[in-house]
């Protein structure tokens, strides 16, 4: 594979040369305490040296003096709300005659800069759910195809990332057009895909000493993990545990709060509803986040089949790590830790999994 | 620029043709599609269902009861819950509605065939099994006997107690229905619907389909295979929350399985262990 | 001469905020009794803000009432920050006139147009009139959603709002979401004026009583959240000694709190603001006032309208100057140092002076409260009013005309009965 | 056809809700043509004693009168919606409840005898049946126009009951709690707000009321760990929505395990 080096005051060629590609470019940036996609405004820089300090239902920001710009790990978001947003028109109908017809979007192209390798797993599970049934969803693929990605390989792990046991991490191998690693002084790059490739092309190589620094970068990554999933399939652990007290205990403290599956990167349950003009003349109907920690997700008329806040909490917990299996072939879980971190009580999924597994 | 192609939840406009009120609180709806050539390419099987729209309102899944070669028109027999229903419940002949389908795993009618049948439902549970029910009377001599069971609470709660009857009066057919509460004019058993398992004579090679609350499909089951009824050979109509019918929305698990895409319909042996274990 | 007795009795009345009625009792020539009941049921606030953590005030008195959310929060920050000695910044303190003028907009174009348009054009209801004038009642509706909308910038919604603390603010908006609204601020001008112009048109009847205007003054801009309590009689103090000045009394003839200055019956609101106020109006408003040749008089209540119709031009063109190179500041609210003692504050309510006082333990939890709202202030003033008007009109007048000249008069004042903390029920005193 | 008749009925309260209708903007005039507007003071029409097809209540019962009058607009409606805090749970002045309000009464007003107030402030569903409630303090316009749309259709309208914090997600607001060790009240609290609080990075207080799982238990052990006191604690469930059920019984349990 082809390597190429860009320096840190360099990248603003990239950015033009992306500019030529999308209408739209995100970058990271620290708001309201968290690191979030934004758009970057022309003229405008990505800025440096935010770096997160994360633990279970903790996240704060540090400013330090370094000079990179992707020293944190990871944010609240990762792809899911721009490819999924949380709110959105399916169709809107008509009173007169009940005619229904496609909510138009206009999808911008959008580059995004600073994708993490878990949220390039995650993003692969939801193409697998959206786009690969009998019935792809087509604004999930409008909002895909918009997409042009950068990737950026992981310098440091936060202290809630366990990607390396579910192989999804800390370097970037799959579903990116363009992948960074990030030095002191610029930027090591590669190419996910063609376009990525020929966007590339004109930039110098890089050099052993780049290369090496790079990759020890991922290798100091990874050696930051304190975090794991066991390494064997949990279906059968989870499976025969169903019944266990385990999920007593963890309703306990659990909130039925929801956040983990906002924050989970693969998460995509949603509920619809109608909303009506209130003169009565159209409806429109929307999708919105859901989650199995609701009543309503398991209501049928009379019963909520999973009352409890333990069979919710099983729900989840059974649905990501081993149904996911069954559905998409793979765990549903990318490692990436923000139901960890964003848990307003601190409930650790690879805590509960060690728990079940006699730990 | 990438601008959205036709959404694959966009409903489709059908209109009321009919609508018969059966009891009280369920009425049937004889819809037909508005657009002649979608209708034309529009097929199902027995055991579908299809998300009707209520106008403003919001979306359900419904059963399809009519026979397949009844199209252009579908019915639907709704029972009135709650808001949907019961705004539905309003419409009239000549009303319009949303309807997009037909989605799910319906009854394997061709594995029924040359065999015996035993349909079971139970509770309020009984339009889905209708349609299989339509379809084997409609193709009699496909099929051997066919036997139907009901349990409800109330004699009252018995939906449909004339086509019961006329049923019964067909050629191999028998009916089975028990009330656990009796009434001046129940000439039925009195009792729990396991407690007709001991009247009939079941063949092993009988295909049981069973439609009802999970409760009460459980014992059946446990009675029929009990009765070496294999368990490939038992069927049964899952209920979950329904939002997409796509298998998108999530809401419809039951376990591995969107019930919306892998069911309703799920063959027992299929299932066993996840029919098992509570809030699943 | 037939000696008439009348007694009208107005058990509801209409188009006011909160509930309250009116009695009046006429004997031949003479007018016995001009009550305007508040039958608004007590809530007790002084008592449950006993005990709370100061940080808590600005959510609580918010629900005071519901009409004017922002001027409760702002007496309560304001008398919180002067006792802690807060200093916020210049950003900090815009933004609050920004937030205040919102309140404003909403309430002076609710007002307008909701309930007292009605009455001048003879209409039950702003729906109704809309059918005659549908033009004029949707640009009014226009104007209270921008005003809204300018609280909602800061404060999410704007009923109830969340964002005011004491020390700031708990965000700040984007710059986006501000140019969003700041590009909607020259139609709401726009239309304010011709509002303005228009309300100009109208005859508003003659009146001229003696009594005195009060509201805060400052050095230099129109008062809201800063100055000395003034009056059109010479008064001029800080408002710390408005309790050495104003009482509030329970009087034979109703069981309201009334409020009185050295005795007297006064006027506070747009009116009194106005007058007081006239050099620090934007300039837009003066040029359209000079125009139309009118001089406003504090003794004139019909003249309210006008001021109100003033003084929602005067803050959309106040909010836009403010918002025009708007940036989201790092920090939106000052560190608090707590202290025991005495916080007291005055703002200009939509409605007139708004004064909070509040004793503050060393925990920062408040020990008393105490709130003295600009319908109290106003009532005594209004049943004056009243007098004055149906003598003036005519005791022998059919019943119908001095009913509705009696709920005109009410409503010219604005009165928000809601601001319950003062008000009793007044029907165990009735004969 | 008739149009519905509507009716906004006022009871103890500070007017906030009522604005939600009276601040639908333009809107209010497509409500006027939907409905009759036969009794609402605030805006115009008065004849509380109407028959209406759709009464909506706002405010609390708290005086001899109101136990009365609810009993009323129960009988002329046939449909009857409580708005907000006051009406559907009691309101913030249902914190007299827990004190002896008659003492309060006197330290306001020096002729108490005057004052006919009950002890209590209770939810309009402790005296009539209520068809629907929409909880809030206050209720906004987006929650009265889906309701009001509903019952035009027909049919009942929809409880947003589940955790505040799912619609601040949907709103991409960093958790407080997470980001700031802020103690909020989110988990515990229904949507409809639109988590205003969360947005502008503040915790929220619970103005919606409870959601439909509240497990204090757990969120208020955390929040210790905040170093938030028992006081505190206990104040942030014994705020605008202190007579809900929910709230009521977290505050006894904080009282009885805080210390343990
Ligand atoms: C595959 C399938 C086939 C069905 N076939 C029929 C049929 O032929 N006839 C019939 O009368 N009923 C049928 N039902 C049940 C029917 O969908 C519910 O009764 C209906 O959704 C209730 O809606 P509601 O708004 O009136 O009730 P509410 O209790 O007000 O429910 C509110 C919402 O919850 C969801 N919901 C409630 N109950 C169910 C449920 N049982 N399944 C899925 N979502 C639910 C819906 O979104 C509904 O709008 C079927 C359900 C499924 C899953
Ligand atoms: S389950 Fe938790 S760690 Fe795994 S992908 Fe979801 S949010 Fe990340
Ligand atoms: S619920 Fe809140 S906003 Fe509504 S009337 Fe009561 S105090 Fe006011
Ligand atoms: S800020 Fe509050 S409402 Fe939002 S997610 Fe956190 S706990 Fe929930």
């Amino acid at each position: 594979m082809d390597l190429y080096y860009l320096p840190r005051s360099g990248f603003s060629q990239l950015i033009d040369v992306l500019r030529n590609h999308a209408e739209t470019i995100m970058v990271p940036k620290a708001q309201d305490g968290a690191m979030v996609f934004s758009e970057l405004d022309p003229g405008e820089e990505i800025e440096a040296g935010w770096q997160e300090v994360q633990d279970a239902g903790r996240y704060s920001l540090e400013k330090t003096e370094s000079p990179r710009w992707f020293k944190w790990a990871t944010g609240p978001q990762a792809l899911k709300p721009i490819v999924y947003p949380p709110r959105e028109a399916l169709w809107r109908v008509e009173k007169q005659g009940i005619t229904f017809e496609s909510v138009p979007e206009s999808v911008p192209a959008t580059a995004i800069i600073g994708v993490r390798a878990c949220d390039l797993a995650a993003l692969s599970l939801l193409d697998k759910h959206f786009l690969g049934s009998q019935f792809p969803d087509t604004a999930y693929k409008s909002r895909r195809d918009s997409l042009f990605i950068v990737a950026v390989d992981c310098a440091r792990s936060a202290a809630t990332c366990f990607c390396v046991s579910t192989g999804d991490g800390p370097s970037a191998t799959q579903g990116f057009d363009i992948a960074l690693s990030e030095l002191e002084d610029g930027f090591v790059l590669r190419s996910g895909s063609a376009r990525g490739e020929s966007l590339l092309k004109g930039f110098s190589r890089a050099n052993e000493r780049q290369i090496t620094l790079s990759e020890k970068q991922v290798d100091q990554a990874i050696s930051m993990q304190t975090r794991q999933l066991p390494a064997q399939d949990l279906r059968s652990l989870i499976n025969k545990s169903l019944e266990s007290d385990a999920w007593e205990a963890i309703a306990a403290r659990c909130l039925s709060c929801g956040n983990c599956t906002s924050v989970c990167p693969t998460c995509f349950c949603h509920s619809e509803s109608a909303l009506a003009e209130l003169d009565g003349s159209s409806s429109t109907q929307y999708r919105e986040w859901d989650s199995c920690f609701t009543q309503s997700h398991s209501y049928i008329h009379g019963i909520v089949i999973r009352s409890e806040t333990a069979t919710r909490y099983r729900q989840w917990f059974t649905h990501k790590l081993a149904n996911w299996h069954e559905q998409y072939g793979r765990s549903g879980c990318v490692g990436c830790g923000r139901c960890i971190s964003w848990c307003p009580v601190g409930i650790d999924i690879t805590q509960e999994v060690a728990t079940l597994n006699g730990n | 620029m990438v601008t959205n192609p036709q959404s694959p939840y966009l409903p489709k406009t059908v209109e009321v043709v009919e609508r018969i009120q059966e009891t009280q609180t369920v009425f049937t709806l004889r819809l037909r599609f508005i657009d002649e050539g979608f209708s034309e390419q529009y097929r199902f099987q027995p055991g579908q269902f299809n998300m009707l729209y209520l106008y403003g309102v919001g979306e359900i899944p419904i059963s399809i009861v009519s026979d397949p070669d009844g199209l252009p028109f579908i019915d639907h027999a709704i029972r009135v819950v709650g808001r949907v229903t019961k705004g539905m419940a309003k419409l009239k002949k000549g009303d319009r509605l949303g309807l997009r389908g037909p989605y799910g795993q319906g009854w394997p009618m061709d594995l029924a065939r040359d065999k015996n049948l035993l349909v079971i439902t139970g509770g309020l549970g009984c339009a889905p099994v209708v349609s299989a029910i339509n379809y084997v009377i409609e193709r009699r001599a496909d099929f051997n006997k066919l036997t139907i069971m009901q349990g409800v609470k109330l004699p009252s709660d018995l939906v449909w107690r004339s086509r019961y009857e006329q049923w019964s009066q067909i050629p191999d057919t028998e009916i089975y229905l028990a009330a656990d509460e009796g009434a001046a004019n129940w000439p039925w058993h009195v009792g729990r619907v396991t407690e007709l398992f001991d009247r009939m004579s079941l063949a092993p090679d009988t295909v049981a389909m069973l439609c009802g609350p999970e409760g009460m499909m459980r014992v059946c089951i446990k009675e029929l295979v009990q009765r070496t009824i294999k368990e490939e050979f038992i069927f049964l109509s899952m209920e979950r929350n329904m939002q997409c019918a796509v298998g998108s929305c999530g809401h419809c698990q039951f376990g591995p399985y969107f019930v919306c895409k892998d069911g309703p319909v799920f063959c027992y042996a299929k299932v066993k262990q996840l029919l098992a274990i509570k809030g699943v | 001469m037939n000696k008439r007795e009348l007694e009208i009795k107005v058990p509801v009345l209409a188009r006011v905020e909160g509930e309250g009625s009116l009695e009046l009792l006429i004997e031949g020539e003479e007018l016995r009794e001009a009550k305007l009941s508040i039958f608004e049921p007590p809530r007790l606030f002084e008592k449950f803000l006993e005990g709370r953590h100061y940080t808590e005030v600005p959510d609580l008195v918010a629900r005071i009432c519901g009409i004017c959310p922002v001027a409760y929060q702002m007496s309560a920050v304001h008398a919180l920050e002067g006792l802690f000695d807060t200093r916020i910044s210049e950003w900090i303190r815009a933004m609050r006139r920004v937030y205040y003028c919102g309140e404003w907009i909403e309430s002076h174009a609710l007002h307008i147009h909701l309930l007292a348009l009605p009455d001048f054009l003879g209409y039950q209801s702003a729906p109704e009139m809309a059918k005659d004038h549908p033009l004029a009642v949707k640009r009014g509706l226009r104007i209270q959603a921008l005003g809204n909308d300018l609280i909602k910038l800061f404060g999410g919604r704007s009923v109830n709002p969340v964002g005011a603390e004491v020390g700031g603010f708990s965000g700040a908006p984007t710059k986006k979401e501000v140019n969003t609204l700041y590009s909607r601020l020259d139609q709401c001008i726009d239309e304010s004026a011709e509002l303005l112009e228009w309300l100009l048109t109208f005859s508003l009847p003659e009146s001229n009583q003696d009594f005195p205007g009060v509201s805060l003054r400052h050095e230099y801009e129109y008062p809201m959240n800063e100055g000395r309590l003034a009056s059109s009689d010479g008064l001029n103090i800080p408002v710390d000694a408005f309790e050495n000045h104003f009482v509030e009394r329970q009087v034979p003839h109703s069981t309201a709190f009334q409020c009185y200055r050295d005795d007297k019956a006064y006027l506070v609101g747009p009116l009194a603001r106005c007058v007081l106020n006239s050099q620090h109006l934007n300039k837009q408003v003066k040029t359209i006032l000079d125009a139309a040749k009118l001089k406003l008089n504090v003794g004139n209540s019909y003249h309210s309208l006008i001021a109100r119709a003033m003084e929602i031009l005067h803050a959309a063109s106040e909010a836009k100057d403010l918002l025009r190179n708007y940036v989201k500041p790092n920090t939106t609210r000052e560190k608090i140092i707590t202290k025991a003692g005495v916080a007291i504050a005055a703002t200009e309510a939509p409605r007139g002076t708004l004064w909070h006082r509040y004793e503050i333990d060393a925990d920062g939890l408040v020990c008393k409260a105490r709130i003295v709202p600009p319908t109290s202030q106003n009532q005594a003033r209004i049943e004056a009013d009243l007098r004055h008007a149906l003598t003036t009109l005519g005791l022998y007048r059919p019943e119908e005309e001095l009913r509705f000249q009696a709920e005109q008069i009410i409503r010219n004042y604005d009165p928000c009965i809601s601001c319950a903390t003062h008000f009793l029920d007044l029907r165990v005193n009735r004969q | 056809m008739m149009k519905p008749r509507l009716a906004v009925h006022k009871f103890t309260s500070c007017d906030g809700c009522q604005l939600a209708i009276l601040n639908m903007g333009e809107e209010l005039l497509t409500l006027a043509d939907l409905v009759d507007i036969v009794h609402f003071a605030e805006a115009g029409p008065v004849e509380p004693e109407a028959q209406v097809d759709i009464a909506i209540v706002e405010g609390s019962v708290s005086t001899p009168d109101e136990l009365e009058r609810i009993k009323r607009v129960r009988e002329n409606s046939n449909c009857l919606i409580t708005i907000g805090a006051c009406a559907t749970t009691g309101g913030i002045q249902a914190l007299r409840n827990h004190q002896d309000s008659s003492q309060w009464v006197s330290d306001i007003y020096p002729q108490a005898q005057f004052i006919q107030s009950l002890n209590t402030s209770t939810a309009i569903r402790e005296h009539v049946r209520v068809d629907f409630e929409l909880w809030g303090c206050p209720v906004n316009s987006r929650q009265v126009k889906a309701m009001l749309r509903s019952l035009l259709f027909g049919v009942s309208p929809i409880d947003e009951k589940s955790s505040l914090c799912l619609e601040c997600k949907r709103q991409q607001n960093p958790c407080v709690v997470v980001t700031k060790q802020e103690p909020c009240m989110g988990p515990l609290t229904r949507t409809g707000c639109g988590a205003l609080c969360p947005h502008f990075g503040k915790a929220c207080f619970a103005c919606y009321g409870p959601s439909e799982t509240v497990n204090s238990h757990s969120l208020v052990k955390r929040y210790q760990g905040f170093g938030v006191s028992k006081e505190d604690m206990i104040r942030r469930f014994n705020h605008i929505q202190n007579n809900a059920a929910a709230y009521k019984e977290s505050v006894i349990n904080i009282a009885r395990n805080f210390d343990e």
